[in-house]
């Protein structure tokens, strides 16, 4: 055990499979989660058929989508088609590496932690357009347009807005913002760090393009964005990678903004981690089951005229704050 | 600033609408409640002595505005009262193409035809969904299958003013003539529990259709303002 | 919801159905309802204006009307309206104009055309020949809105100038009738088939087409 | 709130935006910064509301020119009528505007009973308006949803609303069910008057059903009075008076353009002459002020339902004897058209009886208001992008079983 935690690959390779795996399993709850919370916001039941409470539903989803097949259309990019979902999936899941999940329990203690999170999240705008330019079809070209635009344009407040934290802490590592909470409370508490927080959450809901900025897959303009030409398997892992980017942010913003695993009544720090994660997860999707959409060039405006000089601001606070107190 | 503002208030919208209770109902384990009214599949009603209602005079077939009926017929002997009289042979209605308008059951002139309350009538095959003649008198067996409408008292609702009698003291029916086929619209119970079959003592909703006639023409009259209580010929069973 | 009625209790006794709360005892019994008057009082009770709408309904129909007859009189020599039949007969130059003028005199509403397929037959008045009739119909907007009817008598393949500059409401209208009755208009904007595609041929609406499909189509 | 007519009718037609949407823009002469492309916005997309294709001409992500194609629900629902006798041809209008079938049968009967000259007694005339107005609001309803989830998504808020109003009208649905025995194509009307009577327990179901739907009303709109709403629906897809009324739009797409007409108090039938309604008129033109004129009717067709379901008379249901041969009703010759407020505008029938074939119309033309609707697309199309499309054409809400027929 000690041999396979001391050799950086091994440790690197067995604990990213774990964590994976842990993903992928809470990814299929949560879809079971959100079905159900969206039921009962919208006064009706949610699965109930499958299993006790419909819990074996994403199973079946996931059969479902399995035993399909993989159609790619006519004169598409096969190549490009192929590797849309695997790239997404992937650099959905790599931004998990970093998380703390408790004092010593995570996959790379990068002293570039956060760093490493924000530019893989920013990275997935790439795939999805990628998917939309490959499979030749003029509404999944235009979806794919639209999320490079809102996928780049949100990724400067979002850094900023991660910035805060990272100042007021003095370090670029998760663990090292974490211990600082720990130290001197969260950093919600403090007036800057609650805007900043609410400013990335923002923030990432549209990174993930999560309702109220789904434009790029809008199902009532462009039938499924990008996606639209994907099915069964294909458009699982879409669906699976934009479900596992909202954990991930939701686990992100935890860490950087509520004080990771850090709490009281001495309950196991993991225990904390997962219950704040958790909580901000259904903000997001209590949130997306009761706003409606932007349009793309409101959408654009609120970023450039509200979002990003309101993050300067909040950076040029903590900025002050830390010299203040020296 | 607005945009937050009302954010919440949204949320707070579906807040409230998640803690209320889901209207919806797990629909094959439990059944939701319809309407007494409700027009679903289609049946053949016998009369008092289980003669046929049925003369064969295709208004029916003439009538369907999908032409979904068929109706082949044919002068008999009746089994019960020996006089030769109309009959369908063949009586097909295809409910694939059938709208449910009702005009079939209301242009029979003997109620024959009538609609069942059975909440749905699911085919797995074509022949499923084409009712013949012996699936539509078995629809007709259990009473409190049976829909509110036949003829009479679909008639009941439409007449004119003017022809609007007051109410007739309701004839009493000689339990064992069987009442001519024809039938005096107005009072003649057209159909009451068979006696032949060991059929369920008729619960008051299977009563309906025989006193549905009276109860309505007394309601009709401006004099009476609740209706009577059930007047006191019961059908013969 | 409403539940159904209990079941009888004894079926030897007279089951008396038990009143059933819900009122809907099988559904057959009838809502006797006020009396007439009384219904009338309460509703004039509860809408006070309902007199005066139709009062000044009835002034600005009148005054409306009296213009249609007056400019059919003067312009277009029409003694009758011809209501119940639809409208008067309208010779096919003057249909433009008569659109014209009864849009000026305030019809700014484009309701309908139809057009209606009169094959030759023999009556009593000696043999009529093929025709089509084009009848359309315009309506005035705001309290006391008035319509107005005209027909035009169109030999086969005779072209009726369409009524689309002055209505764009028209434009749709003209393009289903030649569509689906075959009657072409001048100077529309760009009359091709609307319900149809455009390779379809034949006119469905036209009395003599679709005669042998299977159910003889005059029962 | 009503806008009188004069002053909006001759108000002069500014171009109010520096696009002038041309509905006849010749292609080629249009010069566009990069190459135009050409999407097709259905005939089977999620927001088409039915069988309905929209060829966009797009430069860039703005609309240059809408090209609409209708037709693909077309079933000779005109040439049927024909074959079809007068008592039979009800049902099958129920088909119609299959979101307010109770206005397709009152249109026809009326035409019907205009031309054989039958007058409706009373209490049928009170019912037919009283289910006007019922459903007036569950149409109304209807789009209410399908409008928010065209601007809130199919996984997002749109639905949550959808799920609401389609909540609320299985109330009304159920009310008509206890009437009629059918949720959807009831048949109720006849020549003549109505086949199904009021049943004794009916007022108090729509009392109930009446005010669950305005409690509940009140409780998610705070959901679509939202800044992303406002944005997604003020000032897009503006038509001003004097398009709409040369449009032919009429309904509340004609009174959010700021025309003060409703045939229910300028053209009384029915009942509706002893009853106040109150039009509501939006000067706007846009998405909003359609959206807020409907939400105005659905308010208004409430009180009007609540008084008229407490004053039922008395009297006869039918002015002819119940239908027992499909030849019962005959009519001479002669031309007629009738037209009634539906949900969506202005709905009639030309009815021609010709004296060889008493029994069966000689030719039945129906004037759906949504042909009217679809027909504004062109005109109101260009200059918007993609998703102001989609919101426009969900605020013109036409109903493609009407159009095509």
């Amino acid at each position: 055990m000690t041999f396979v935690l001391s050799n950086p690959w091994l440790h690197g390779l067995v604990f990213g499979a774990v964590l994976v795996s842990v993903l992928m399993a809470l990814v299929a709850f949560i879809t079971w989660f959100e079905r159900k919370l969206a039921g009962r916001i919208q006064s009706r039941l949610g699965p109930t058929m499958v299993g006790p409470f419909g819990l074996l539903q994403p199973i079946a989803d996931a059969v479902k989508a399995m035993q399909k097949d993989f159609i790619v259309p006519k004169d598409a990019d096969r190549f490009l088609f192929w590797l849309a979902p695997p790239l997404t999936i992937a650099f959905a899941l790599a931004t998990a590496a970093v998380i703390p999940f408790s004092k010593d329990v995570l996959a790379a203690n990068l002293d570039v932690g956060v760093l490493y999170a924000l530019a893989f999240s920013g990275l997935l705008a790439f795939p999805t357009w990628v998917a939309g330019w490959a499979s030749n079809n003029k509404y999944a070209l235009l979806g794919g347009m639209r999320m490079v635009a809102q996928g780049i344009s949100y990724e400067i407040p979002m850094v900023m807005a991660a910035l805060v934290p990272v100042t007021l802490a003095g370090t670029l590592s998760m663990q090292g913002i974490v211990e600082y909470q720990v130290a001197s409370g969260w950093i919600i508490a403090t007036p800057v760090g609650a805007a900043a927080g609410l400013l990335f959450l923002t923030t990432a809901l549209a990174e993930g393009n999560r309702i109220p900025f789904d434009i790029p897959e809008a199902e009532s303009e462009l039938v499924a964005g990008p996606t639209t030409e994907y099915n069964a398997i294909g458009w699982s892992i879409f669906a699976a990678s934009e479900y596992a980017h909202s954990v991930i942010t939701a686990a992100i913003v935890s860490a950087l903004f509520l004080g990771g695993w850090d709490g009281w009544w001495n309950l196991p720090p993991l225990l904390w981690m997962v219950a704040k994660t958790g909580f901000v997860f259904l903000i997001v999707t209590w949130v997306r089951w009761s706003l409606l959409r932007f349009r793309s060039d409101q959408l654009m405006a609120l970023c450039w005229k509200y979002l990003v000089p309101g993050a300067l601001l909040l950076v040029l606070i903590a900025g002050i704050q830390v010299s203040v107190r020296g | 600033m607005g945009y937050l503002l009302s954010t919440l208030k949204s949320l707070y919208a579906t807040l409230r609408q998640a803690l209320s209770k889901p209207t919806t109902v797990e629909f094959p384990k439990v059944k939701r409640e319809r309407a007494p009214r409700i027009r679903a599949s289609f049946a053949l009603t016998k009369d008092a002595a289980g003669d046929e209602n049925c003369i064969g005079c295709k208004k029916c077939e003439k009538v369907c505005p999908s032409e979904v009926i068929t109706v082949v017929a044919s002068k008999k002997p009746s089994p019960v009262t020996g006089k030769a009289r109309g009959y369908a042979d063949d009586f097909t209605l295809n409910l694939q193409a059938c709208i449910i308008c009702e005009l079939c059951v209301q242009v029979c002139p003997t109620d024959a035809i009538i609609m069942v309350k059975e909440q749905e009538a699911p085919g797995f095959s074509r022949a499923d969904l084409t009712l013949t003649m012996d699936k539509l008198y078995k629809n007709a067996e259990t009473k409190e299958k049976w829909a509110w409408a036949n003829a009479t008292v679909l008639g009941e609702h439409q007449k004119p003013a003017e022809e609007k009698k007051p109410a007739l003291a309701p004839k009493p029916v000689p339990a064992a003539a069987a009442p001519t086929p024809t039938g005096a619209p107005a009072t003649a119970t057209p159909a009451t529990a068979p006696p032949a079959t060991a059929a369920p003592t008729a619960p008051a909703t299977a009563a309906a259709p025989a006193t549905n006639a009276a109860t309505l023409a007394a309601a009709r009259s401006p004099a009476s303002v609740s209706p009577p209580p059930a007047d006191e010929k019961k059908g013969g069973a | 919801m409403s539940e159904t009625t209990t079941p009888a209790a004894a079926p030897a006794a007279a089951p008396t159905p038990a009143p059933d709360p819900s009122g809907l005892t099988g559904a057959a019994g009838v809502l006797p309802g006020k009396p007439v008057d009384e219904m009338k009082a309460a509703l004039a009770a509860a809408n006070p204006h309902a007199a005066e709408h139709v009062q000044a309904n009835t002034a600005k129909r009148a005054e409306r009307q009296a213009q249609v007859t007056a400019l059919f009189q003067e312009r277009f020599g029409v003694g009758d309206l011809e209501v119940a039949n639809g409208g008067p007969l309208i010779p096919a130059a003057r249909h433009a104009e008569l659109a014209r003028a009864l849009k000026d005199t305030g019809f700014t509403f484009y309701v309908t055309v139809a057009a209606s397929h009169w094959p030759a037959q023999k009556t009593k008045t000696g043999d009529e020949p093929e025709s089509f009739e084009v009848a359309t119909v315009l309506r005035s907007v705001g309290p006391g809105s008035l319509q107005v009817s005209w027909r035009v008598k169109l030999a086969p393949g005779e072209e009726l100038d369409s009524l689309a500059p002055l209505f764009a409401g028209a434009d749709w209208q003209e393009r289903e009738q030649f569509d689906l009755v075959g009657v072409r208009f001048l100077g529309h904007p760009d009359l091709r088939r609307l319900m149809m595609p455009d390779e379809w041929e034949g006119h469905p609406l036209r009395r003599d087409y679709a005669i042998d499909t299977r159910c003889e189509p005059w029962r | 709130m009503a806008v009188a007519v004069e002053a909006v009718a001759t108000a002069p037609v500014v171009p109010t935006k520096a696009f002038v949407p041309d509905p006849y823009l010749d292609l080629d002469t249009y010069e566009a910064d990069a190459d135009l492309m050409t999407l097709s916005l259905g005939p089977q997309h999620p927001s088409t509301h039915g069988v309905f294709r929209v060829v966009l001409y797009l430069d860039g992500e703005i609309i240059v020119k809408a090209v609409p194609h209708c037709g693909y629900l077309h079933r000779g629902v005109e040439k049927l009528c024909e074959k079809l006798a007068y008592s039979n041809i009800t049902p099958v209008l129920d088909k119609n505007d299959y979101v307010a079938p109770m206005l397709n049968e009152q249109a026809a009967n009326m035409a019907f009973e205009k031309l054989m000259g039958i007058e409706v007694p009373l209490r049928a005339k009170y019912l037919r308006t009283l289910l006007a107005e019922l459903q007036r609001i569950a149409s109304h309803l209807l789009w209410l949803g399908t409008f928010a989830m065209d601007l809130g998504g199919a996984l997002g808020g749109g639905t949550s609303v959808f799920m609401y109003c389609f909540r609320e009208r299985e109330l009304i649905l159920d009310v008509f069910e206890e009437l009629t025995g059918c949720r959807f194509h009831y048949n109720t009307h006849h020549v003549g008057g109505n086949r199904h009577d009021i049943p004794p327990g009916w007022p108090k179901l729509v009392h109930e059903a009446l005010d669950t739907i305005e409690s509940r009303l009140e409780a998610y709109l705070v959901m679509l009075e939202h800044p992303i709403f406002v944005d997604r629906t003020k000032g897009v897809g503006t038509i001003d008076a004097q398009l709409a009324l040369e449009l032919g739009l009429s309904g509340p797409l004609l009174r959010a353009s700021g025309v003060d007409h409703d045939l229910r108090r300028d053209a009384p039938y029915g009942v509706y002459d002893l009853l106040d309604v109150q039009v509501a008129v939006d000067g706007g033109g846009d998405c909003l002020a359609r959206y807020k004129v409907r939400l105005a009717e659905i308010r208004e067709s409430i009180r009007l339902s609540r008084l008229l379901i407490d004053n039922v008379p008395q009297g006869p249901l039918s002015a002819t004897k119940p239908l027992n041969m499909v030849t019962q009703f005959k009519a001479a010759a002669g031309q007629v058209y009738v037209g009634i407020e539906s949900p969506r505008g202005e709905l009639g029938t030309w009815l021609i009886a010709s004296k060889d074939k008493p029994t069966n119309p000689y030719r039945f033309k129906i004037r759906p208001p949504s042909l009217h609707a679809a027909a504004a697309v062109p005109y109101v199309f260009p200059g918007h992008t993609l998703s102001d499309a989609v919101a426009i054409l969900g605020s013109l809400d036409p109903i493609m079983g009407e159009v095509d027929r």
